[in-house]
């Protein structure tokens, strides 16, 4: 990577701001991009990071402040001209159509033309040596719908790189990706530095953002707090400048474990093949006991909570929640019952976007309000102020739109609205997924409280450094079956070994 | 706002030229005689019919000119006029009831159905297999001329029958209704239709096969596109409704009770005689609806 | 993974509390002020009691029909058969005023009034359970259950009768079967009962959506089904029920009509389906599902009927009418997008 | 936002082709088949190579207004306007034929059949655009804006022709405008004219949507539209160009109709925009938009066309047609819930 000077600045914004009406997303940010290296934005939810992007890639434009590419101010007009000049970015959300093909999608937008029309084999030519590159067995005419997440974000990756760019941005790219393939994103990335392309890169892992970043801004409300290169800093210095002081995910609490609360027993839940994607599985979890699931993409964890959760059917296996089999229960009845569920994609199983925040919150229990036909008003706002204040939502109140929350508030909500419920059992899917540190280590601080109270808490996560902290038991899974279990003193590497995932990273 | 008040008239559709007349000769009776009129259309609908009558209502009106949309569902309508005190005069189109309005003008169905049906044996002979296309079933008129035609066309026991379809006295429909029709009996000598829209539809699908020679058509109202047809050889006769002559009797007669309690006319039912247009006489077809005598 | 896309579609609307806002949410009931003011500027004969009365009368129909159509649009549906079930309804009245022969026992049943009122609205709930079948259970669109079932309801409505209509439903002293037209024709306090109908219906579902924990989870599941599945929300059971209630409400609806006529022919209510979904779109619900309010569609009811009838009493060429209906349905709605749309997405 | 959504649901399409999933993909083609079959056995004049060209030539009609309704509903709309675009175009060319007054001139201007088509055509599309710039740049939802625009177009049909019919659109020699009936009377080798306007614009329309670029954006933009608009994708410009596609192609179905009834009125094609949703929609489209190709809304608008052709050849009542076309609707599409369905949920 010395084909060029170590710290050429190729694009910088100059106080570069942006707002929304009322809110502010960028108050003056200066960012510099360096040639052939790679840059990372750090950052909580809502400090401004996709903005910026966004910004320099043409898809919105700054309110005020300018762009200098090549020593030049620019304007971008739209995200084609971005492009055109050189920039592209991959995402922070999916943004693919999922009816096309991986080939429609990757030239999505700038299709090849030939004489009769798009040059169909011209593309797919070219996305078997992007899928060759990126180590991928994808046939280009796939369609995207029938990838999984990881696979989809690989096909977003494969169209910024078969655009030839000189700036590549990358907002969280590796939020769905199995550790081995962080491992191919990363080799490709240095492959590109190498030949003189600048990266941004943006993740809330921060422990596998260290290893490929070259620089490190810190963004904090709206303004750049911090800037170093990689030399100078650890995830110390990053968590400190990005939430102003050093936040600790907890520790097991230390609770009385009681009666066995939630039992699967031999639990089968098969895909629409028929085949099994959680395999005779048997669970234990008594009341006051956290147990963390742990596993790569795949493994089944969302499988395995659905179905308890009674969204999904199962084959085989028994579900017993104190003592009774919930099995041939509807979902509703198994809340009664005290099973609660916290899906793992919020926005899209979690919040109804059209209620205000309290209607949100009692959502799971209104049913519990009524008396005769109508509910009674001071109950439910009594529940919804209490849950406002227990799980310590951050809004103007009850009557707030659920979207004027930010991610972390909003997947408080999500618990909220569950734990309202009042539940003996409380499963979460991956609750810390694309919340920041500060609210991930309110949300454990929660769960551990809960379970102090006789509360059976699982959870699931991708993210071995979760594990270790509020779990007694961490459960291992893998393909369906439970691989592994540990207690809370098992390493990091134990961990993820069991999971079938390579150490090396 | 006039002298003599204003006057509602109320039609059917008024795309189907046959009401569209209906509706301006009452006007400009109407206006002649020195009232205001407007003219509203009801398509068939008795709801909309009702909220029309309701606004005559409400605007005061000092009688009603009505083409009733649905012999059994417009007596409700009419009843509330009257209830309101308002003289209704019906046209075109009669209700299952009598003593409602002050008078009923339609044509004579029956008489015209006969008369287009003699005309029509005459144009294919007597023997053969036909079809009929059928107007709009909630409206009387549909029935009386079936009934009509089938009155004449049953004493003559070699023309057959062998298909009927609803065509809802429209073109289009009697179109698709026709090709569809001739598919299934290739053979049929001719078409007898309810109306002159369904006749017209008929007659563009027998040119597009190229059948227009070996099977005959008639039609029913006497529209000037009708004429034109019959003039052009291509429709043999239409059996004129003497629209224009009774909407404005209908509108005399109302004058008439306004200014006297008395309709001037005995029955509360009358029958206006059809006419037959032909070839022969189609020069003496002066101005929509209208046939010198 | 995509929190930021709904979130900032939904965050403008904190921005504050504007004059601006307030009219443009109150559109519907601006509009209606504004035809009042026109016609009545217009015709002496418009803004009189009566009038209002008579126009209220007519709206009640459209409005009934608007209520059921808010309930499936909240959920994020649509009804198309609406019309078609009002027809049939009637005629399903019309038909049991008519004396139900009983074959077997060589006798003519005449049900009196208030089971042919029971009767009908079974049969209403019936088809619209239908509906909600197709859609709940089978996963058919609502857009295309409900076309076919539009087609097959009036395609039964026509055989039924054989294309005629069912005349004189005022039943008779002997038969014990009288009352019927009472609906269409009494009033109660000088209001037709017919808007006294329509008042306690919007009534009863404004409470049902704002107090009930059914209304929650209609709005819950129109807003996002999948969250409120794993919310415990009934959501099958809402969709089954909301149809079924539309299919009710268009019988009520055909009742009214029958009475108001007393007759019921089997192509009453042809295209009513496009006047209730445009008077519950006036009245500011979202065609996606869990936005909406019945004070809303009551003005976009009335908004149509008071204009229609307007244009009627003034004088305009029905062809006319056709022209500005199209034109205020476009316009409401375009006040609407304005309100929600605003500064969303650049240009 | 969704993209896991669908991703779930089509989880099944993976496993594989089996002869289940190729009977339920082709159920358009096997309805058709079943169609054609039953009616063959029940009137010996059916399977006749007269009577399907006939079928065909009604099926015209609905077949370019589905190929139009095609192209919106990829693209996750819908258009209730065509039924009156269709009669206003067809209005607009019978007022041409009938010559054009130029007032100020005091001639009177008989345009040539060749200007009589591409200015009617240029109406449909004017019509259509207006849909499309209310729903690209007003954000009127596309149910609204074509419900607003389908009044307005009907009405003004009706206001051009006072409501009347123009008759006799042949032409004449000294004027220089005939040949306007060749469209829908004439045959080339046999085929009608009607048959092979459909059949070319099935083919090109065809080409369009699997070989352009415009063809990838239209799904992209049905599909995910705002990942379509991230990637470059003119999503504004493919929505615009899709509904004034529609208008045009409503104006030719206009043309071909007034050309076979040699007459235009304004009340022409009345209801038409369900049976052409319909079409796309047996076809194998998806109403959420990005699913659905002309193969499949071919097969639905012959499916339509020669199921109701065949109950009028073995003498159905009419009444029964009407409930037989509900039928089939519901049936072919829940055939096609099931395929996409199976299973995904729990039951
Ligand atoms: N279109 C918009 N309208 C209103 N507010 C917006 C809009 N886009 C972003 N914001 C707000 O701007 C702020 C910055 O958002 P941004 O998406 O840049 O955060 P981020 O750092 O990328 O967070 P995350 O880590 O959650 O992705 C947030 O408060 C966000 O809610
Ligand atoms: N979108 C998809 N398309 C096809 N198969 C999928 C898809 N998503 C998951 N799978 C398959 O389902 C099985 C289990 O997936 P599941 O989502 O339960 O995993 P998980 O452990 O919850 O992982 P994560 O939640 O991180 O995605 C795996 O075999 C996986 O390949
Ligand atoms: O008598 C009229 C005319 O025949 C018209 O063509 C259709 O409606 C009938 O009532
Ligand atoms: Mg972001
Ligand atoms: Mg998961």
């Amino acid at each position: 990577m010395n084909a060029h000077p170590e710290n050429e600045v190729v694009m910088s914004a100059r106080n570069v701001a942006k707002s929304y009406g009322q809110v502010h997303a960028l108050k003056g940010v200066n960012f510099d991009i360096h040639r052939g290296q790679v840059t990372t934005l750090f950052g909580e939810n809502g400090a401004g990071k996709s903005t910026l992007m966004k910004i320099l890639s043409g898809v919105i434009q700054p309110s005020s402040g300018e762009m200098i590419l090549d020593g030049q101010p620019v304007t971008f007009a739209n995200a084609n001209e971005a492009r055109d000049r050189g920039i592209s970015i991959i995402h922070q959300e999916l943004s693919l159509a999922p009816n096309m093909s991986v080939r429609d999608n990757i030239f999505m937008g700038r299709e090849i033309m030939g004489p009769a029309g798009v040059d169909f084999a011209e593309e797919e030519r070219q996305v078997r040596k992007l899928m060759e590159e990126l180590e991928e067995d994808i046939d280009p005419q796939t369609p995207v719908e029938e990838l999984r997440l990881g696979q989809q974000q690989i096909v977003e990756i494969a169209r910024a790189l078969s655009v030839d760019s000189r700036i590549l941005i990358m907002d969280e790219p590796t939020s769905a990706l199995s550790a081995s393939e962080v491992e191919v994103l990363f080799k490709v990335i240095r492959d590109l530095n190498a030949k003189g392309v600048s990266i941004v890169y943006i993740s809330h892992h921060l422990e596998e953002a260290l290893t490929i970043t070259n620089h490190a801004v810190v963004l904090r409300d709206g303004n750049m707090t911090a800037y170093a290169p990689r030399s100078e800093i650890d995830l110390e210095w990053i968590v400190r400048n990005m939430v102003g002081e050093n936040y600790d995910l907890g520790s097991p609490p230390d609770t009385e474990k009681r009666d066995v609360a939630l039992s699967i027993r031999n639990l089968s839940v098969p895909d629409q093949t028929g085949q099994d994607l959680v395999r005779g599985l048997s669970l234990d979890v008594r009341a006051g006991e956290i147990v963390c699931i742990y596993g790569l993409m795949g493994a089944g964890r969302t499988e395995l909570l659905e179905t308890c959760a009674g969204r999904l059917q199962q084959t085989g296996g028994e579900i017993v929640l104190e003592g009774r089999e919930v099995s041939h229960l509807s979902i509703a009845e198994r809340i009664a019952r005290g099973l609660a569920l916290v899906p793992e994609d919020r926005q899209r199983d979690g919040l109804v976007q059209t209620m205000t925040v309290g209607q949100n919150l009692s959502l799971a229990s209104i049913a519990r309000f009524t008396r005769g036909i109508f509910t009674q008003r001071s109950a439910e706002k009594k529940l919804i102020d209490d849950t406002i204040r227990d799980v310590t939502v951050k809004t103007s109140g009850g009557g707030a739109a659920i979207g004027s929350l930010s991610g972390g508030n909003q997947q408080k909500v999500v618990i909220g609205k569950m734990l309202a419920t009042k539940p003996k059992v409380i499963m979460l899917d991956e609750p810390s997924r694309g919340i920041d540190i500060g609210a991930k280590a309110e949300v454990f601080r929660l769960l551990a409280e809960g379970a102090k109270d006789g509360l059976a808490v699982i959870y699931s996560t991708s993210e071995v450094s979760e594990c270790l902290s509020i779990a007694h038991r961490i459960i291992v899974m893998h393909k369906g079956r439970i691989s592994a279990e540990f207690d809370s003193t098992v390493s990091k590497e134990k961990i993820m070994a069991a999971s079938g995932e390579s150490v090396a990273a | 706002a006039s002298a003599e008040g204003l006057m509602t008239i109320i039609v059917n559709d008024p795309a189907n030229p046959y009401w569209f007349t209906e509706g301006e000769v009452a006007k400009a009776t109407a206006e002649e005689l020195g009232y205001t009129a407007n003219v509203a259309a009801h398509r068939g609908d008795t709801n909309t019919e009702s909220t029309l009558i309701d606004t005559a209502i409400t605007n005061k009106s000092v009688a009603i000119i009505l083409d009733p949309a649905n012999a059994d569902g417009s007596i409700g309508a009419v009843q509330k006029a009257v209830d309101a005190g308002i003289p209704v005069f019906l046209v075109n189109a009669e209700i299952n009831q009598e003593g409602l309005a002050k008078a009923q003008l339609v044509s004579n169905n029956a008489q015209g159905a006969a008369l287009g049906a003699q005309a029509w044996v005459e144009a294919v002979g007597d023997t053969g297999s036909y079809v009929e296309l059928f107007g709009a079933p909630p409206d009387n008129n549909a029935q009386t001329r079936s009934n009509g035609f089938e009155t004449v066309l049953s004493q003559y026991p070699d023309l057959v029958k062998v298909g009927q379809e609803v065509a809802n006295w429209d073109r289009t429909q009697g179109y698709q209704k026709t090709q569809s029709l001739m598919q299934a009996n290739p053979d049929i000598i001719g078409v007898i239709s309810g109306n002159d829209e369904m006749a017209l539809g008929a007659i563009a699908a027998l040119k597009e096969s190229g059948k227009l020679d070996q099977i005959k058509v008639g039609g029913f109202d006497g529209s000037p596109d009708a004429v034109e047809a019959v003039k052009a050889g291509e429709m043999q006769y239409t059996v004129l409704q003497p629209v224009a002559v009774f909407s404005e009797a209908a509108v005399r007669q109302a004058d008439n009770f306004i200014k006297t309690g008395e309709t001037g006319v005995d029955t509360e039912k009358q029958l206006f005689d059809c006419l037959l247009i032909t070839a022969d006489n189609v020069d003496k077809y002066t101005s929509a609806f209208v046939l010198e005598q | 993974m995509s929190d930021t896309t709904a979130t900032k579609t939904a965050k403008s609307k904190d921005s504050g509390f504007s004059i601006g806002r307030l009219l443009l949410e109150g559109r519907a009931f601006f509009a209606l002020i504004a035809i009042i003011a026109v016609f009545s500027f217009l015709s002496p004969n418009y803004f009189t009691a009566s009038n209002f009365l008579i126009m209220s009368s007519q709206v009640a129909i459209y409005g009934i029909l608007s209520i059921g159509m808010l309930l499936v649009i909240l959920n994020g549906g649509i009804d198309l058969s609406v019309g078609s079930i009002l027809a049939l309804s009637g005629v399903c009245a019309g038909a049991m005023m008519q004396g139900v022969t009983l074959d077997f026992a060589g006798v003519i049943l005449y049900p009196p009034v208030w089971a042919v009122v029971v009767l009908t609205l079974m049969v209403g709930a019936a088809v619209g359970a239908l509906n909600g079948i197709l859609i709940a259970f089978f996963k058919v669109p609502p857009f295309v259950a409900t076309l076919g079932v539009m087609y097959v309801a009036r395609g039964v409505a026509l055989l039924m009768t054989n294309g005629l209509t069912y005349n004189n439903l005022r039943g008779s002293e002997e038969l014990g079967n009288t009352g019927f037209n009472w609906l269409g024709f009494n009033r109660l306090w000088g209001v037709p009962i017919s808007v006294i109908v329509l008042a306690v219906i919007a009534i009863l579902t404004g409470l049902m959506l704002s107090r009930s924990a059914f209304g929650r989870w209609l709005y819950a599941s129109g807003g996002n089904e999948r969250a409120a599945e794993l919310s415990g929300v009934p959501v099958r059971r809402v969709k089954i029920t909301v149809y079924t209630l539309s299919g009710m409400l268009a019988a009520v609806a055909g009742l009214v009509l029958a009475s108001q006529l007393t007759s019921a022919g089997p192509t009453a209510g042809t295209t009513y389906e496009l006047t209730a979904i445009a008077a519950v779109v006036i009245g500011g619900a979202a065609l996606t599902g869990g936005r909406g309010n019945v004070r809303g569609t009551m003005l976009g009811a009335f908004v149509i009927g008071f204009l229609s009838a307007g244009l009627v009493i003034i004088g305009v060429s029905s062809y006319w009418q056709t022209v500005f209906t199209g034109a205020v349905i476009v316009l409401a709605v375009l006040l609407n997008s304005l309100q929600y749309g605003r500064g969303a997405r650049k240009g």
